[in-house]
Order: structure tokens, then sequence, then C-alpha cells
């Protein structure tokens, strides 16, 4: 068997799981560039959205039950991220934001915890997407193929809103420079109170996507936080485009690179960060907008 | 500014602080200790956070160079905790400079997740290592010894006291540094890193110099953790602990050096102390601690006496 | 009089445009030199390449004699070419002292030793307090940055590089956003400044460029279009037009924003 | 400000007092309770972290044991101080040394991570208490040193179970062998391969997956699956085993590569969350509940009284550990630690455990019957039903 047939799947896995690490890591990526919050109550937000799945999505679901799940996930971290921007908006120091965020964070594992046992969740695929279907002769599961394909769709809406519409023109204003798009009369706190809550709503809906994937379990939002921050670090934070990128990135190191350098599994994630970092320390892709994003 | 802690007030707190065993149990006396060498992690994390403004999530890689040397020297060579100290410092120190070379190039954000990766690579190394334990960690430490052929530091009280000495090393030299020109030079990278160039002031060497400072600190601190526990293991180096150690500089007061000991004692108190009546709910009650301490003090335990500077934006 | 910073073809592009283009001039040591020149003629540009903070495209810098085009700012801060800066950029959590001591210490200590030596920061001490006396915030040691006005944050940036024993200072627009009667004091500081000292000002304000200056050096659109005595250069033509573009040009000298200036 | 720079040495003199309460001094030898006719059992088990669903089980299968005799063991009183374990050894070594220090426990029982269990190994053993390990696996931890017990297993007898079962059940097939990246998955592949190659077996390949990730298997399910290997062999546990037996299930591995394993992979909470994904799974484990014996259905139904939930392995091995520490109390001449731990040495086989008779080997491992279990569906619900005996 060749190279290429050999390792084919784990670049398509690569992407599908670049695709949820994206969905989850771009609210992040916002929120920081638009309200220089480093939010690390995120995770939290994404193992919301997968014990959602786990509460709502039965084995049996249709797909129809899935779409409703998914859009509740949006709509309750929607909420969570307004009250979060409402929490932190007073808060301009970005270690004082971390005390606050990581303080919820574990406050919101333990409530989790309460509500849903320590256990870890089976989230399941929508019955349609359950299954697999043969990839160049081998199964792979209908499921992560859809969440490409939905991820990649949120990504062009993302991209669309944010670099052909007004509000979209308003937010990259914002990022650039705070003060003066309140100079200019628009209330900075309506803009950062629907970033934050897009951002976090596309965090619990993809944590609620990533369910059939990564599971539920007590501890997975502190690994899925890891991987977001490395995602949007790597990729340069507060950029869209760079969110994608280290999404990119880190799904290929974690399937590919993994694949390839089996005995050095446990160091490539970051290995690859330092390294990128280290060469470029605004990340491959940094927001054009964006201030530098050095300071701390 | 910053005025020293009067010298009596110190002396006072180092008296209590000796006199601890003759009146304290043996568990007490082992939460005090491990509060010491927790804590001294946090103000080698502060010399950076705080004295420098790097934030970082990486000490924790030279306290367990730290620790780790010393239960290799304990196991392999000799029981003697001043070797063990020197050692342990000294290795710390060699791999903060490496390291160090490349990391302190950056700052801020970047700052902070490239000393994540170091943190991280170190657990992950000593979690593949089996020379030293691997993830079962290093067991198998003998009680160390102060003098050459003396006896062994077996019982809580003496086990303390070497800790605190350590404790009291590490101490002295974070408060020596931040009150010398280089610690001048490292409260200016924090003020305005931009500046220090038009003085003729490279930055690379002022935050390399800290980083070996701190990355020293943190191996004593790792030394004082292996003397106590005589048992290191990759679970001492998680990412959580460097969160905890970065997080008690904020609560207590991040540049201070003695407020965020006093952080590191509250959380380590609500942690493992309070936890233990409501078994399984620490982390609760430590985010909750988090999230009142933010709005509670907003200048962290040890307050502040200056008034609050608007932050200003790089353009 | 002999002279201490020559440059000659410096050129600086951004991609297709040319911020600086072509300049050669001279400034004699002990001379008091203004660089003015309407928006966008370049001034700041090539003050950041003098300062060494930019990196010029083309073109050579000679101070004291030596060639420093490669020099960063720490080289030529060591050297003896030290700037301010437009916007206050002071340690501002740190003491008006210790601000000092930072750039004493530098020139005349040793900056990274990690112990205190009670007689060198005596020494250290003594020498920021003659800086600070200098400029006259003597009385202000003690209190944080923070907690100066925008006028005393000036007086400290000059006690600051007069902390590094400089042989040349650039001042960036020094007297930007001061009031009159803090331009006024800033002016006396400046002119007290012992003639060793050679200064370069970028300013927009006309008033304090002719009261201060004794040779001007006029930028439009990147070049280089006049250069000589305060008289000489009053009453260059080339210059009122390449500031008007009307016949009298002496309004809109006076009425150029501070902002409106920068690239 | 004068009141402000007084704050550390307050809080610290009010500590000191506060503390000082407590009385004594730490400058002298303790030697640990003992004092009188009852017992202080330290129960030392996580109650956060990943691994708190085991301290589930084995707190209600010690306090199942504890009720069924009316509060005593071996006749003698019993306070239960109960300390939490958390995930790793630094939440779970400070707090067995609370137990034995601060609470004066004569004997420590519980510990399930095997870095924690060898981590309080020295110090118990300094303040001469023993040690019940009720779950923790390595394979070292009990070398027949005075001072620890296990209930449980060790990481490579329960692998070794397997070998020739599975050496027998491929053929000429070789197999490929995953474990997670661990001391335990090195130990449980290594005890593995021992057996199996020793029955004749030959090994295809080997990964150890990273720990904490994205706990994604695909690589390494493509890499089995493009190897020649007729059968996996895996070790993985808790939420990793959830990920690994639906991921090996999806990418289709389970069409044509039988999965064995040691039965972590499908015990308890993990195989309700893997649901059918598991169908067919084979594993080793010195119990099921589905193990049909008069000791263990009459176990079950009183579990399932108490607590409404299927008893786990882990149950068991926290009810027989309070089964042992019972017999030797009831031999025991004294309650301190080296009582204890002399009398340990004396309880010989204990034949109405859940699991089947057992007894102490003389490194102090269980001397057991590991079964061979197969996931299949019972009344709509995977169980793990016994196939037979291994060994």
């Amino acid at each position: 068997m060749g190279w290429l047939d050999a390792n084919l799947i784990s670049v398509l896995n690569g992407f599908a799981l670049a695709a949820l690490l994206f969905l989850i890591a771009v609210g992040l990526s916002l929120v920081f560039g638009t309200m220089d919050v480093l939010n690390l109550a995120h995770g939290s937000l994404s193992l919301i959205g997968a014990y959602l799945g786990v509460a709502l999505v039965d084995e049996d679901a249709s797909l129809g039950v899935f779409v409703l799940a998914a859009l509740l996930a949006a709509a309750v971290g929607a909420a969570l991220g307004a009250a979060l921007a409402a929490m932190t908006s007073a808060i301009n120091d970005h270690l004082r934001q971390a005390l606050l965020t990581l303080g919820v964070a574990l406050i919101a594992a333990d409530v989790l915890r309460e509500l849903f046992g320590s256990d870890p969740e089976r989230v399941s695929a929508p019955a349609a997407l359950a299954g697999s279907v043969d990839v160049l002769g081998r199964p792979y599961p209908v499921y992560r193929l859809s969440v490409v394909a939905v991820a990649v769709v949120i990504g062009l809406v993302l991209y669309v809103v944010l670099e052909r519409t007004q509000a979209g023109a308003i937010v990259r204003a914002t990022v650039a420079d705070r003060g003066m798009v309140e100079a200019i009369g628009i209330r900075s706190q309506v803009v950062l109170l629907g970033v934050f809550g897009v951002g976090a709503a596309l965090a619990t809906l993809g944590g609620l996507l990533a369910g059939p994937v990564l599971g539920a379990r007590p501890g997975l939002d502190s690994t899925v936080l890891l991987l977001a921050l490395v995602v949007v670090v790597v990729g340069g934070l507060g950029s869209v485009r760079g969110a994608l990128l280290g999404a990119l990135l880190v799904g290929q190191v974690q399937t590919l690179g993994v694949s390839l350098l089996p005995g050095q599994a446990s160091y490539l994630l970051f290995g690859a960060m330092a390294l990128v970092l280290l060469l470029r320390p605004r990340g491959l892709l940094p927001s054009p907008y964006a201030h530098a994003g050095g300071h701390a | 500014m910053r005025r020293a802690l009067a010298p009596g007030l110190v002396g006072a707190v180092v008296v209590v602080l000796v006199a601890l065993p003759l009146f304290l149990t043996p568990y007490p006396i082992s939460l005090v200790t491990r509060i010491l060498a927790f804590g001294l992690l946090v103000v080698s994390v502060d010399l950076l956070t705080g004295v420098t403004g790097l934030p970082s999530l990486g000490q924790i890689a030279y306290f367990g160079v730290g620790a780790y040397t010393a239960g290799m020297v304990g196991v392999h060579v000799t029981d003697n905790l001043v070797v063990q100290l020197a050692a342990g410092v000294a290795l710390a120190a060699l791999f903060a400079l490496v390291t160090g070379a490349f990391v302190v190039r950056t700052s801020g954000i970047v700052f902070l997740m490239v000393t994540l990766a170091v943190g991280e690579l170190t657990h992950r190394l000593a979690d593949g290592l089996d020379a030293v334990g691997g993830s079962n960690g290093l067991a198998g430490i003998p009680p160390g010894t102060v003098l050459p052929g003396g006896e062994p530091l077996l019982i809580a009280g003496f086990v303390y006291w070497w800790v605190l000495a350590v404790f009291l090393l590490g101490m002295a030299v974070a408060l020596v540094v931040s009150r010398s020109p280089l610690g001048r030079a490292m409260r200016g990278v924090r003020e305005a890193e931009g500046r220090l160039p038009a003085l003729g002031q490279r930055t690379y060497a002022v935050k390399l110099a800290a980083f070996v400072v701190a990355g020293a600190v943190a191996g004593a601190a790792g030394t004082a953790w292996t003397a106590q526990n005589r048992f290191v293991s990759p679970g001492d180096l998680a990412f959580s602990v460097s969160a905890i150690a970065l997080l008690s500089v904020v609560l207590g007061g991040a540049g201070t050096l003695w407020g965020p000991l006093l952080g590191a004692a509250v959380v380590i108190v609500v942690r493992d102390e309070l936890a233990a009546y409501v078994a399984g709910y620490g982390e609760l009650l430590l985010g909750i601690l988090f999230v009142v301490a933010v709005y509670a003090l907003p200048r962290g335990i040890a307050g502040s006496r200056l008034r609050r500077v608007p932050s200003v934006r790089p353009a | 009089m002999t002279a201490l910073l020559e440059v000659e073809g410096l050129t600086l592009r951004y991609g297709a445009v040319t911020a600086v283009d072509d300049v050669t001039l001279t400034v004699a040591e002990g001379s008091r030199h203004a660089l003015i020149g309407p928006n966008g003629a370049g001034k700041s540009s090539l003050f950041s390449v003098l300062a060494g903070a930019t990196r010029a495209t083309a073109g050579t810098v000679r101070f004291g004699g030596d060639d420093i085009t490669s020099s960063d700012e720490v080289a030529r801060a060591r050297a003896g070419l030290v700037r301010t800066y437009q916007h206050s950029s002071l340690f501002l959590r740190l003491s008006v002292l210790d601000n000092v001591r930072l750039a004493v210490e530098r020139r005349s200590g040793r900056p990274l030793r990690p112990w205190p030596s009670p007689r060198a920061d005596r020494r250290v001490t003594a020498a920021a307090d003659d800086r600070l006396a200098q400029v006259g915030l003597a009385d202000r040691r003690r209190e944080p940055v923070s907690s100066l006005s925008h006028g005393e944050r000036r007086q400290l940036e000059v006690a600051l590089v007069l902390a590094c024993e400089p042989r040349l200072v650039l001042f960036d627009e020094p007297t930007a956003g001061m009031s009159a009667a803090e331009t006024t004091r800033f002016l006396e500081l400046v002119e007290g400044l012992p003639r060793d000292i050679t200064t370069v000002v970028v300013e927009h304000d006309l008033d304090v460029v002719f009261r201060l200056a004794d040779r001007i050096s006029v930028l439009a659109a990147g070049r280089l279009i006049a250069d000589g005595s305060p008289e000489e250069v009053r009453a260059d033509p080339a210059v009122n037009e390449a500031y008007l573009g009307v016949a009298d040009g002496r309004e809109a000298l006076f009425t150029d924003s501070p902002e409106a200036g920068r690239p | 400000m004068r009141t402000r720079r007084l704050a550390p040495a307050a809080l610290l003199s009010t500590a000191a007092l506060a503390l000082a309460g407590c009385g004594g001094g730490s400058l002298s030898e303790d030697s640990g309770g003992g004092g009188d006719d009852s017992v202080t059992v330290g129960l030392v088990l996580p109650a956060s972290g990943v691994y708190e669903p085991l301290g589930v089980d084995m707190t209600r299968g010690w306090e199942l044991y504890l009720e069924q005799n009316d509060g005593q063991l071996g006749g003698r009183d019993v306070e239960v101080v109960t300390a939490d374990e958390g995930e790793g050894p630094d939440v779970g070594v400070p707090a067995t040394t609370r137990v034995i220090t601060q609470d004066q426990a004569d004997v420590v029982v519980g510990i399930v991570n095997s870095a924690t269990a060898l981590g309080v190994k020295e110090g118990l053993a300094s303040s001469e208490v023993p040690l019940i390990v009720a779950n923790a696996g390595a394979d070292d931890l009990a070398d027949g040193g005075e001072w620890v017990w296990r209930t449980s297993f060790t990481n490579g007898g329960i692998a070794a179970s397997l070998g020739e079962q599975v050496a027998e059940d491929v053929g000429d097939e070789p197999v490929y062998l995953m474990a997670s990246d661990y001391a335990a998955g090195e130990e449980s592949i290594a005890g593995f391969r021992e057996a199996f190659e020793a029955a004749g077996g030959t090994v295809a390949g080997e990964s150890l997956t990273p720990f904490g990730t994205t706990s994604d298997y695909q690589p390494f399910l493509t890499r089995a699956q493009n190897s020649d290997a007729g059968a996996i062999y895996a070790f993985y546990a808790g939420a990793e085993a959830v990920s690994f037996v639906q991921q090996y299930r999806e990418f289709g591995a389970a069409e044509d590569l039988p999965l064995y394993g040691p039965g972590f992979l499908t015990e308890g909470g993990v195989l309700e969350a893997q649901g059918d994904a598991a169908e067919g799974v084979q594993t080793a484990m010195h119990y099921s509940n589905l193990l049909d014996t008069p000791e263990n259905t009459e176990f079950v139904d009183a579990y399932v009284e108490a607590y409404d939930a299927q008893p786990t392995t882990y149950a068991v091995q926290a009810y027989d550990a309070a089964a042992a520490l019972d017999a030797a109390l009831e031999v025991s001449d004294g309650t301190s630690g080296a009582d204890i731990a002399a009398a340990l040495g004396e309880v010989g086989e204990f034949s109405d455990s859940p699991r089947g008779p057992w007894s102490f080997d003389e490194e102090h491992n269980p001397e057991q019957t590991y079964f061979l279990r197969e996931v299949e569906m019972v009344d709509g619900a995977p169980g793990n039903v016994v196939q037979g005996e291994l060994n």
C-alpha cells in the first residue's frame, strides 16, 4: 500500500478535527480581538454544548431534533456569552480576566458534574448521519464528513458577515481601535456584547457538534480550552482566517503528524506550537486589523 | 513607591515561622511545609509575571527540573539535602538559560503560551522518561540529611525547618534581586519595554537574566518539594499547577512578592483543607474564591498603595 | 565647527511609497538644529531612521565620524545619540527617581547587577537627583510617574535623556499638547542645556522652532528642500511654496495641527 | 498604611494560633493511633477528577460491607475517615498524609491511582501504617513488603491471563497492541506480550497513544488496519475507553479485527456510554456483575437494593478490602498498624467473595481467577457476559 493510501484517511480525519476546532476556537479569537478578553471559560461553554447534546439527543434522534438541539445550544451559548461579557466588561487587566474566567470555569465544571455525573457520556449522532461510508476502501464515519460541511458553511457565513457587511465593518474597526469606534458614536459595548454572544454561541454549538466525536465528560472543558488556545495563538489572535489556519494545522498535527511520528505523539502539539510562535510570534495569519497582539 | 516591609515585621514573621514546629502537630506542619514550597514556586512566577510583566505558565518546568534532580541525586548519589539543593538549583537555572534564550524573545500572551508549551513539554518528558520513573513517578527517595553523615530527617518538624531554610533563601534571593539594578530594569521592562532600548539597555538581556533567576528560585522550590514528599511524579508538573501558581500571583497582588505568597497560602488552604470538609468540591471553592476576589480585591490581597494607572495601549 | 551627525543619501521606502527621498544633511557639533516640514513631509520617518528604530533603505548615517547606518537603537543610544518620545513613554508605575536611575545605571552603573550595593546605589541616586534638579523635578522624586502632569512628564523625558549623557538629543515634537506655560518652561529647559549637547528638534510649532534653532532643515515630500540659518529659511521662497502652495506662507505655518503631521 | 503592612504578620500569627489549638508539636516520632480497641480506617478514594466514578463505586462497596457487618470489622468498632484522592499524587499524597497524621488512621484503604499509591508507600511504611490497595495496579506496588496489600489486580497479571486465549483464537494471525501512553499501559502490553508470545502468538505492531489531547485514535486504528494483524489488544480505561471503542466501530476496525483487552475497557459507566458499540469486545477481568455464583447473586441483589445500580469490579475490590480487614482484625492482637499488618499475613483464603475464592499471594497480590468476558446485549443493555475462566 502506498504512502498516500495509508495516510489519506488521516489527512481526511485531520480536516474533520480541524472543522470542530475551528468552530470552537474562532469565538475565542474574536472575543480576544474585539474585547481584549482572554476567556478561559471558553472550554466550559463547549462542554455545556456537549452536555446539551447528552440531554437532548438520544440514540435514534432525527436530523430535525439534532438541528433543534444545535439551535438551542447556540441560544444558550449566546445568553451565557452576554453574561460573561457583562462580567468582564469592567476588568481590563488580562491576568484578572484570567482569574475571573478560570474561576467561572471551575464553578461551571462542578455544576455540570452535579447535573450529569462524572461518568463519561456518549453523544449520539443523528440517526440519518450515523454509520460509516466507504472512503478509499475504508469505512469512515458519515458524521465526521458532515461536520466538515457544517464548518465550511459557518466559516463562509462568518467571513461574509465580517468582510462584507456594515456590522462586520464595525467589528473590524473595533478590533483595530476600540476608542475610535466609540468616538464616531457607536456604542462599543453593544458591539462587544454582540461579538461575545456570537463567539460563545459558536463555542456551545461547536461543543454540541463535537459531542459525537469527543463525547462529554468532566475535564473535556480544559482539554478543549487548551486546544482552542493553541489554535488561536498559532493562527493569530483576533482573525477568522488565522483561526481557520490554526485549526487546520492542529488538526493535521493531531492526525497525520501522529500517524507519521507515533513515537513523538505526546510532544507534537506543544512542540509545533512553540516552534510556530518562536518563528512568528504573532501567529501565522495575524489579524490585519488588530493592534500588536503581544501585550498582556 | 514600593517601600521595604519594616525589618521588624519581617523579623517577627521569620521568628513565628521558625517556632511553628514547637506547637504545631505533624499534619498542620506538613501543610505549612507544602505552602512554603509551593509559595516559593509562586514567588518565582511573580518575579516574571508581577515584577517583569511576563505572564508565565512555565515555571513548573524549572520547579520540575529542581524536584526531579533532587530526587535523582537522592536515589543515586547522596541523601545530603544541601547537595540536592545545589544540583537542583544549578540544573534548573541552566535549563532556564537554555530555554529562556528562545522564550524571552516574546512577550505578553505569546510569552504566556510559549511558556505553557515549555511546561507541558517538560511534563510530558517526565511522563515518558522511564529513567525518572515515567508516569508512576520517582519513588524510593531516601530521607535527606543536612550534614554529611548526619541523622536523616524523618520527623515532620525537622523536614519543615529544612524547607523553611530553602524558602527563606529563595525569598531572600527574590527580594535582593528585586531591589537591585536588575530588579529596577525588570520593572522597567514591565512598564515600558519599548523605552529601554532608547536608554541603551537591551531588554533581551534583562528578560533573560530575570528568567534565569526565576528559574533558579523555582528549582529551589522543587528541591524543597522533593525533600518533603520524597516522591516526585509528573502530576506535580501538570498544567493545572502552573495555572494555580499564576492565579495565586494575581490573587495575592502581582509584583509584591509577599502578596503572591499569601495568595499561594490561601489557595492551598482552600483547595486542600477546606475542601476536606466538602469532599470533591475543592475546585468549586477555588472557583468561587477567584470570582469573588476579582471583584472584592481588585488589587489582590496585597493591595496597592499606587493610584490606579489607566492602562495605556501601545500604539 | 565639526560635524557630529552626517546623513548622506538617506532613503526610506515602504513598498511603492518613498517616505524619505535621498536626504543629505549635516548637524554640527553643539548646534541647535530643527527639522520642519508640512504634513507628510517625512519628518517622522527621517526621525525614526536617525533614532535607529527603522532601518533605512539606502544611504549612510555617520555619528561622530563612525558609520552607524546599521546600528540599532541600543547601539546608537550607547554611542550618545539619544531620542525622546512624542507620546511620553515612561515607566508609569515607577517613581520619578527610579525612571532616571534606570538611565543612569545603564550609563555609569552595572545595569544587570542582581544585588544592591549601597555605595554604588548612592552614587547612582545622587547622579539621578542631579538630573531631576536640572529639570526642576527634585521635589517630585518619590512620586509615581502616573501622578505627574503632561508637562512634568516631558520634563522627566529630558531628565532621562540627559542621564544617558548624550552627545546629541533627538526631540520628537517635544511641545505637542503642552500648555503655553508648560511650553515656556520647557523651552527654558532646552535652552539651558550645556553647549556640548547637540540637539535636533522635529517640531510643528514654528514659534518654538524659530526661538530654539540656530539652523533649520526643511523637508517636503520626503526631500530636503532647504537647509540654513533661520533667516535664510524664513526668506526661502521654495519653503513658503512647499508649505502652502500659495503666496503667503506664514499663516499656514502657524496653524499646522500637531496630530495631522504623522504619516 | 501601617495596618496594611501588618496584614501578613497578623494573618500568619492568627493562623499559627488557630492551628496551635491542635496542641502538640511536631518534633517527635509519631506512632500513629493504635491505643484503644476501636480501629480508625483512612479511606482514600477519588471524590473529584477523572477517577471519581471509580471512587463512587468503591465507596459503595466499602460501605455495603460495613453495613452488612453492623459497622464492625473483626468485632471491633470502626471509625472511617475519608479523604479525596483526587486525580493524581499532587492531591492524593497530601490527603493520605492527613489521614495518618491528623486523623491518626491505623490502616489506609483505597487508592485508585498507581502513582499516588507508589507516592504514599514509603511514608506509610515509615509511619508503620498498612495500606490495603483496592485498585491501583502498578506491577511492583505490592512486593511482599510488610505494609502493602492488594485486593485488586496487577496490570501485568490481567494482561497475561489473556495471552493464551488470544493466541488460541487468532491461530496464525498476529495481533496489534495498543495502549494509553503511561506506565499502566506499558505494563499491560508487556504482560500480554510475554504470555501471548509464550503461547506461540506473534505481534504485528504496537502503538502507545498520547493522553489528554483529542482522544482521536484514528491514526493508530488505521495503522492496525494497515498491518497484517488479525486482532487488536488494547488497554484503555474511563473516557479513553469510551472514545476508543466507539472509534474502533466507526472506522470499521470492528469488521475484521476482534478486540481484546483488560476489563477496564468495558467496565461500569464506560460500558453504559459505549452502548452497542462495545458488542463483541472480549475482555479479561477478575469479576463481572453477571458472574453466576450464589455469592455474587447475593452480593448483586444487596448492592442493587442499596444503590439502585449494578456493582462494578471496582466496588468488589473495595468490598473485598473491607472483608480482608475484617478477617485480619478477627485474628489480630491489637489495633495498631503493626498488629494489623501482621494479621493480614494470616488471613488465608476468602471463600465467599463475589468474585469467587481468592487469597493473598506471597507478594500480597490477590491469587484469583480471571474470567473471559464478552459484551453482549442483556435485556437491552450491554453486559459483560462470562465466557469462561482464563489461566
